[in-house]
């Protein structure tokens, strides 16, 4: 078994997709997330692999599509604002099919805002922030060893539905420290038939997102979707912490899980049924298991760093049957004891 | 001897063959192709030279020269 | 010069879509030449852009990609650093690559990123009806300068080969056009020497050719060309701004 | 058993090697840990501070309200953390730097002149390992056998050369805090 | 009154913006919304006012967010790729509470896609396609002369309440002409205390948007969201077409509303209980309206060209209390004949 | 020289956040000289950037701007095209403007705005804590180049003045530095100059100043003044790239 | 009463045209009118059309499926658009460019010779203009005194000189359309 | 003769000033600010010759020079 080490979320991501045998990286500095940069800037030449830095968020998501659409694994690496600039590439890329893994490490918004970890970019990854109809597979871990699992994941994922990861993270995760293990590197190359590597012994491969016929673009979009119903059908991932028996119900994702967690151990030593619904997948967004979780619940609480975006995917879910509150704070992560004083609350209403 | 071929429906007739032919033996169609436009054609193959001049104008690469 | 002329295997058989007289044609069929002459046609990848040479992809018979707006050259980038031996060049308009694409122009150029870029200058955005570019001629009227361009609104003519000159990781650069057979022979020179260059491992390459967009001009063909020749040419000075100074270069200089 | 630590001083003033050194040596001694530092946009100057945590058990929360254990280099950080402490806590000052008396009287607290100290011991930027070495004497938190191999660990094998001037300016710490009269802990809870 | 004008959509949102005293415009050329661009190209300099066509939607956006910093009434237009290279300077803008009017007039997608009508951009602009908290007011305008009423509003509801107001337009809007009036000409010019116009007999105006202290943030988040509130609270707009019996209830925006209603009244014509709700503002979403719309129906399908966006909307307004379907086409604007079957249909089962 | 030091009212007292030697300091300060000398507080509208240089806004007395990471240039067009008879600058480090800003700048210079561009290079990203720039000196090691910028994976330090100055749209395009009191001075009337540029209507200038950031060379305070003198300015001529030809222009020329 | 009409040709037959006169016409008859252009990429050369609506009613869709009247100026047009007009609908053929026959029985279709006629008007690029006349004959659609008036608002006031000889070419069309055999309409409805 | 004035708490102690004066009359403090920097003082304000040297350098503008 690997050995222990201790280190950083954002040096774990980039050591994460060494492992996955990701071997070209295209990005731009940016605060919490820097570090993933500067890894890889060390140990993407030791692994003959190459490290670009980016002029820009634009460009960096721009040599990702250049580098996925010729065969390469791919990955970028950005926060908030950088993954704004991203939106019109991202389109291409989902158009295009093709794979590739985006890290967003969230930070304070919006605007310039901070640097502090955040949960608000929800709406702009699992909806869609950029033009026209797609999806993103979205993973959000919740300690350093699943950045490093889900890395590896989103690698696998995106090749086999030719589609964007996206690592969903926030400030302190990227910044903090947990002993981690490394699994085996993956050695594997992918072969990618569609991809352009120069027509060697076949006629030419094009990838494009152009479709002047009404019925071509339907049909792609189609496409596209029936793709999506694949991956709704297959990839839904959720944890659940003693929610059995669970009158109140929490949901809440990534670091924030992991707080609210120890929320819900306290309120169980004050003998309150709390219960934990934890998404690992934001999209596809495990509606099913959390409507399942919530059916002995007389209340849910959808916990965020943000002013209430996963809350609306927690309502579609349980299909508004029961009252769903939310609990968020902004520029940082909350403590326990204030989940659990919110958790409180309910109990006394 | 030249053999000279003109794609005449696809000719847009933007006359650049006839303009810079150094014979000047190209000249327009007075009927108009499925497109629409007039089309260039040769009236006097003879004094061809096959100097390719005409094709390495065409703008939709339907001149072929063929010394045969 | 070689007698005759065959269609090269580097071109498709799919109809064009441009006008008539649009000088595209001539410089697809220029750079489908050049590939097929260097024997690269199966290890080429062709980067297209939007603008009017959009379906490049469906008229070049190798691989080909269709980017975003103006970042060719950042998905040139991408395909080179996966693939260093190929011939990757991107085929960009006046628009694309010297408005929305500056920023990944110029640093496909800081980087010496070994690519070559086509650059089409036609002088205004074709393919969404002739508005106003970077690279519109003062006195010039397009749609979004009814009265021509004035340098109290919007400047001057950007001169995109005199400013990446200026670069040290550009190895070859170059302007041309296609306004008679000379100039069609000298332009395809050029793209040579810039594929040569990028093949030889000398850095970041372009070829500028000055090309004529009738329909939009509100002129016949022939003016335009005339236009191209003698009022075009006088803003934008034709000839080599930099050539590879390495004595290993190809040897075509 | 768990337990919660901050660690704060000013940039420079080494707590977050403090806290790296205690996240290694759990991490060694077969423990959970976490480690999160206070990360601030001026990367320089300014108050420098990170949470962390041993414990016995999978750790859920790496963010700690009410820390059981408090060090503070500085005023600063005297000032913002005291008044945080676990009832029946811990409360580790930096005399050197430190003028004021501490309030809390719930919670057991220590005065240690680390620049003093560490100027003897021969290591005038040592105050922060006088602090590890008073802390690990009162805790027993580690196994003190494998103090140089922890430093090691946490300064990734770098500077070995002044790896034994650490060891033994924790040392110095250490017999501070071993030669204290021994007090009555005032634990209201 | 004044006299009736044959005039194309795009042209009028531009005279409109005029009429709004609207003498700033920066932006960048897309079909099909260049005309809007060539029409304020000719008419700004007559007017006094100036036209800079950016050099990209980036630095259009951007340019936005000076000219509404230092006090100018402003606008940029684009359409869908063009909208998502904004979404960094839109959230920019959100954060510093710049009144600023964009016009969507949104095309196939995703990637280039193509230049069809299209509504698939919902997503992007009602949920939030910029990084972090954020809302904008959605107009959807469903004839040319609601493009000239909707555009005069928006400059009033962005100043009042210091927001980006979004035109949300399509192709067909875009290029279709039908006989408009011009409403008076709006000639006051709103003052902006805040604005960044030289420090003349007063201290220094500071337009930012960066919120280091956590608790700064949090604050600049909640004081956003309470705008927000008072928005939600004042600014719902939608209306209704035979709502009352309606047993089955279509729901939909823009172009589509129109072709709805003719479906609606094929059905009336055949018997058929159905009825039209059309928000007229995205977000707010008029959610209660739309519930009490519901109330007799039995289904409730969402019309929409896209794969199903606002479709969430709708399920959170009625809470799922009723079959909520999809009636959707990519492309093309579908015709009152397809909508009328799928009414029909619906009545079968 | 005058005698004596007041700090200008063109400053507020809010303590700054800079490291122990950082240039920004001076340069903020010089700023603020010319805006107080020209008599301009009232009539200056300062547009700031992102990265070390972001708080500007507090530290300058008039009103200020803090756009988004590279966009200065483009905000500064918009408050310029509401404000033609103000004074408006931006103040950006050379990430912010060459990197990620390049199309901002560029297009401002093509179109002549008549703006100000103060540039800051201090030849990689500070306030990220140090990565490369495209401004990084070959050799140069930051935390995204360990081993040293090398031309093969990274290309050539940018030279921002040489490529301006090419444009027609440049009034007044020059390179100074700060490690020493005679530069100081020459940087103090190199801004002055833009400034007066400006203020004539000549059109687009802009001051790059070279900068030192001891923090992220790993240097101290002197030893990184040294390095601008003896490593930055051999790869980055200090100098007047261009002057305003036209006659009309400010007394001072 | 409303009025729903496909024109299409292709590009430069001056469809648009006709489609922008109707719709003015409409407009200044005090009626409901829409017109909606078919945009392409490829602004130039490929195929136009329009649909225009003229209603006593508001319009509610601008989309029309099934048109009441098609005028198809080109072969591709004809096969387009023929198998949608409405039950009992017209169909205008232009038999200059167009040489087969029609197919549809359950409607009123004529052929008109738009470019002889055209020719003979001394307006060889006149051809839609018959068309028109023809159009407007048959239908009665608008106040025949006032195509003068109609034919300046839509072309905005520009070749005011070419006016005259526009009128010309329509009532070419029209006189056309008078003489031919009157015929009974075939309406399976 | 010449005011010098040092906002002492506000130096960050980059010694600027004292490499800079002419005449060598500045000098690090022993103590420590509340920074946590050795600041600039004035060790002889006789041979000050007032130039302002030290203040046009000093990155935090803490430095005033008068004539009095
Ligand atoms: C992000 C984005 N903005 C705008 C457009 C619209 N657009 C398509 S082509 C084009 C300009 C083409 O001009 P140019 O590059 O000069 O090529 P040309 O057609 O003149 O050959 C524009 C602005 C787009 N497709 N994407
Ligand atoms: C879109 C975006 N990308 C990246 C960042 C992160 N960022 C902040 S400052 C900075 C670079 C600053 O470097 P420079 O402009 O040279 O200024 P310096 O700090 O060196 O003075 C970066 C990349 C950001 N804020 N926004
Ligand atoms: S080959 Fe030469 S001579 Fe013959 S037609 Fe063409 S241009 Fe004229
Ligand atoms: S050059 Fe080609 S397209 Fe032009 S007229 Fe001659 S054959 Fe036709
Ligand atoms: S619009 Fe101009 S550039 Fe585009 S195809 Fe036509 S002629 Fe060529
Ligand atoms: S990091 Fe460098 S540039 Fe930034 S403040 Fe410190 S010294 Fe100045
Ligand atoms: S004023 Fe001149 S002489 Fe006096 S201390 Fe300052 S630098 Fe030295
Ligand atoms: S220059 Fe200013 S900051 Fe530096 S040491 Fe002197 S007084 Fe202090
Ligand atoms: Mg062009
Ligand atoms: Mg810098």
């Amino acid at each position: 078994m690997a050995e222990l080490v201790l280190m950083k979320g954002n040096e774990a991501i980039g050591e994460a997709a060494i492992r996955a045998n990701c071997r070209h990286f295209f990005g731009y500095p940016i605060t919490p997330q820097t570090e993933v940069l500067e890894h890889l800037a060390r140990r993407l030449p030791e692994e003959g692999g190459s490290y670009v830095q980016a002029e820009s968020e634009v460009s960096a998501i721009n040599m990702v599509f250049g580098a996925s659409a010729s065969g390469a694994r791919v990955m970028t690496a950005s926060s908030s604002p950088g993954i704004s600039l991203m939106q019109e590439g991202i389109s291409y890329i989902a158009s295009a099919e093709l794979p590739a893994v985006i890290v967003n490490i969230m930070r304070g918004s919006p605007g310039l805002g901070g640097i502090h970890p955040s949960q608000a970019d929800y709406f702009q990854s699992v909806k869609g922030g950029g033009h026209g109809d797609y999806k993103l597979i979205v993973l959000a871990p919740s300690s350093v060893q699943e950045l490093i699992d889900h890395t590896m994941l989103a690698f696998e994922l995106s090749e086999k539905y030719r589609t964007i990861v996206v690592i969903f993270g926030d400030g302190m995760l990227g910044q903090m420290m947990e002993p981690v293990r490394f699994p085996e590197a993956v050695t594997s190359a992918v072969d990618r038939p569609w991809a352009t590597t120069g027509m060697q012994g076949r006629g030419p491969n094009i990838v494009h997102t152009l479709y002047l016929p009404a019925d071509e673009l339907e049909n792609h979009c189609f496409h596209l979707f029936e793709k999506y119903a694949a991956i709704e059908a297959c990839e839904k991932r959720s944890s659940e912490y003693l929610t059995e028996d669970a009158e109140i119900l929490l949901i809440s994702y990534g670091i924030t899980s992991r707080v609210t967690k120890a929320a819900v151990e306290m309120a169980r030593e004050n003998g309150i049924k709390a219960g934990l619904f934890r998404p690992i997948t934001l999209w596809p967004f495990p509606d099913e298991a959390l409507n399942n979780a919530a059916r002995n619940a007389k209340t849910v609480i959808s916990a965020e760093i943000s002013m209430g975006q996963m809350i609306e995917d927690v309502r579609l879910s349980i299909r508004d049957r029961i009252p769903v509150k939310l609990f968020n704070r902004i520029g940082l992560v909350p403590s326990p004891e204030e989940i659990f004083e919110a958790i409180r609350k309910e109990t006394e209403v | 001897m030249i053999q000279l071929s003109f794609q005449k429906e696809r000719c847009k007739g933007c006359g650049f063959c006839i303009e810079f032919c150094p014979k000047k033996i190209l000249e327009f169609s007075q009927e108009m192709n499925n497109l629409g436009y007039r089309y260039a054609l040769v009236k006097d193959l003879e004094k061809c030279t096959g100097c390719g001049i005409c094709a390495s104008m065409c703008p939709e690469v339907i001149i072929e020269v063929k010394e045969v | 010069m070689a007698k005759g002329y065959v269609k090269p295997t580097t071109l498709t058989d799919v109809p064009w879509h441009f006008c008539p007289g649009c000088n595209h044609g001539i410089i697809h069929r220029l750079c489908a030449e050049v590939v097929e002459e260097m024997g690269l046609q199966s290890q080429t990848i062709g980067v297209g852009s939007v603008g009017c040479g959009v379906f490049s992809y469906n008229y070049f018979n190798f691989d080909g990609i269709g980017p975003s707006h103006g970042r060719a050259p950042a998905v040139a980038t991408g395909v080179k650093r996966v693939h260093p031996d190929k011939l990757v060049f991107t085929y960009q308009g006046d628009g694309d690559l010297a408005a929305i694409g500056t920023t990944e122009m110029v640093h496909s150029a800081v980087r010496g990123e070994n690519i070559t870029i086509i650059f089409v200058n036609n002088s205004l955005y074709g393919m969404t009806g002739g508005q106003m570019a970077p690279t519109t001629l003062l006195g010039q009227k397009t749609s979004t300068t009814p009265k021509g361009r004035t340098r109290e609104q919007a400047g001057y003519p950007m001169k995109v080969c005199e400013m990446l000159a200026t670069m040290d990781g550009a190895a070859y650069i170059a302007r041309t056009a296609v306004f008679n057979p000379a100039q069609v022979n000298k332009t395809k020179k050029a793209i040579r020497k810039a594929f040569e260059t990028q093949m030889a491992g000398l850095g970041f390459s372009m070829v500028e050719i000055l090309s004529a967009c009738p329909t939009n001009w509100g002129m016949n063909p022939l003016q335009a060309l005339k236009h191209v020749e003698e009022n075009m040419t006088a803003v934008y000075p034709l000839g080599e701004y930099k050539v590879p100074t390495d004595p290993s270069s190809a040897g075509s200089f | 058993m768990k337990r919660e630590m901050i660690l704060a001083g000013f940039g420079g003033q080494g707590v977050l090697s403090m806290g790296l050194f205690l996240a290694h040596a759990g991490m060694c001694e077969g423990k959970h840990v976490s480690y999160v530092p206070a990360y601030g946009a001026e990367m320089r100057g300014g108050t420098a501070n990170c949470t962390v945590i041993i414990s016995e058990d999978e750790i859920s929360s790496p963010v700690v309200a009410f820390p059981e254990t408090i060090i503070a280099m500085n005023h600063p950080s005297l000032d913002k953390f005291e008044p945080l402490v676990k009832k029946g806590g811990l409360l580790l000052v930096n005399q050197s730097l430190i003028h004021r008396d501490t309030v809390r009287d719930d919670i057991d607290s220590y005065e240690i002149p680390c620049q003093e100290l560490a100027d003897e011991a021969g290591f005038s930027r040592g105050s922060n390992m006088v602090m590890l070495g008073a802390l690990l004497q009162l805790t027993q938190m580690v196994n003190n056998e494998n103090i140089y191999e922890y430093l090691v660990k946490t300064f990734k094998g770098r500077y070995l050369d002044k790896m034994p001037l650490n060891q033994k300016t924790i040392e110095a710490g250490m017999d501070y805090v071993k030669h204290l009269p021994v007090r009555e802990i005032t634990n209201i809870a």
